[in-house]
């Protein structure tokens, strides 16, 4: 049962940018992304497959996206973080398929004037897209598989 | 008028495809979306309830009534887990 | 009337690891060192150079640090940060020297299991390094530069 | 006895050097580093009295009382602006 055919989608404007991809997501990229004269601080957030969870020992991670739903919704919550925290740029990426231990499903990349903002602003954007973009992982572990429900 | 029906995660492994059509009367609204869905779907019960639709995109809120037009994208939305 | 003539210092422990050095900083660098098999986030914070201070015109920052008592202040931070929130390790550089509008002075990565930890830690030390680790910045703008006083 | 003393940031500025020695009468405390800095470095009062002292990489805090020992470190820090 394959997942809907597009795996990627790239949206932005000015000062925001929102992706969903299958390729292996660079930190660097996002950070350079939201690089501002302006920018006196720049925060970031990477969710990164951990080798465990609840005591059992996970072999990997596979997501999945309504990718063109997932991509707008990344780009709507840049532009509430902007609004909120006046940032001067914002990234949001978030990884499809397989994710191995120790690598990244979600990036953030936040950049503003002080650091108050930007440090504020990627902590709510992390809950904010567990509570709302549509996307889903299911967990391989030993012996089994699982789709994962976050917690509200 | 047929709309597109998008099944995601749980909801298209019970489907076994991640796409279907659905014909409704002309002129339904979203009201009409889950006595459907369920009808011509019944496995969607095993989900236990536990999911919401999207409308082009947008989700549904609770007792949100919009009227549906031949084309629209309507997706399943089991529990997410991004992040 | 030079600085002190060792300019770099380096002091890590098994989680830990502090620098103090005049090289450009490598986010990239600190988010490796981070990287943990148990690790389901990294938190990240990049205090940049800025083009303007006050409706003046920034043209660089002049670091200089107190740089072995600055290393181990820093890696001081790290310990508490993993003792206070629980991380799986922790990384935080501070440049030296000329820093130009748009880059780095100051990087800290940290990961932990769980996001919440890895976020608040990142944010506690970056107040806390600006209260307590001996660095002095000068700012060279049009016609002028001043030393900078952290506020508490 | 001999202890250095460092000069940082501004304070190095007025010093016209990064690093000197101060003479202290054996088993002098922390508490004689002040004024002996002070009769030493007339200049610091342009400081303003915003400086604090370390002791070998330590903040000395105020009113705290250690015992110097020759080749001690001592620094003075204007207020600090890292990050």
């Amino acid at each position: 049962f394959p997942a809907m055919s597009s795996d990627t989608a790239e949206v932005r404007d000015g000062t925001c940018f929102a992706e969903v991809t299958p390729e292996p997501l660079d930190l660097n990229k996002y950070v350079e992304m939201v690089a501002d004269d302006g920018a006196g601080a720049i925060a970031t957030f990477s969710g990164v497959t951990r080798n465990s969870f609840q005591g059992k020992r996970t072999e990997k991670l596979e997501y999945e996206a309504y990718v063109p739903m997932a991509a707008r919704k990344l780009l709507e919550l840049c532009h509430q973080a902007c609004a909120r925290w006046t940032l001067c740029k914002a990234a949001i990426a978030h990884r499809t398929g397989t994710v191995l231990v120790g690598e990244a499903s979600v990036v953030i990349a936040f950049s503003s004037a002080h650091r108050r903002e930007a440090l504020e602003a990627c902590h709510w954007a992390i809950d904010e897209l567990k509570a709302t973009v549509p996307i889903w992982k299911k967990e391989f572990f030993e012996g089994g598989e699982v789709w994962k429900e976050n917690e509200e | 008028m047929d709309v597109r029906v998008l099944f995601f995660a749980r909801s298209r492994e019970l489907a076994g495809t991640s796409e279907a059509t659905l014909a409704l009367e002309a002129g339904s609204t979203t009201a009409a979306l889950l006595p459907r869905l369920m009808e011509q779907y019944p496995w969607l019960a095993e989900l236990g309830g536990s999911f919401v639709l999207s409308l082009n995109q947008e989700y549904l809120a609770p007792g949100e009534e919009q009227v549906l037009k031949a084309g629209d994208e309507v997706a399943v939305i089991p529990p997410i887990s991004g992040g």
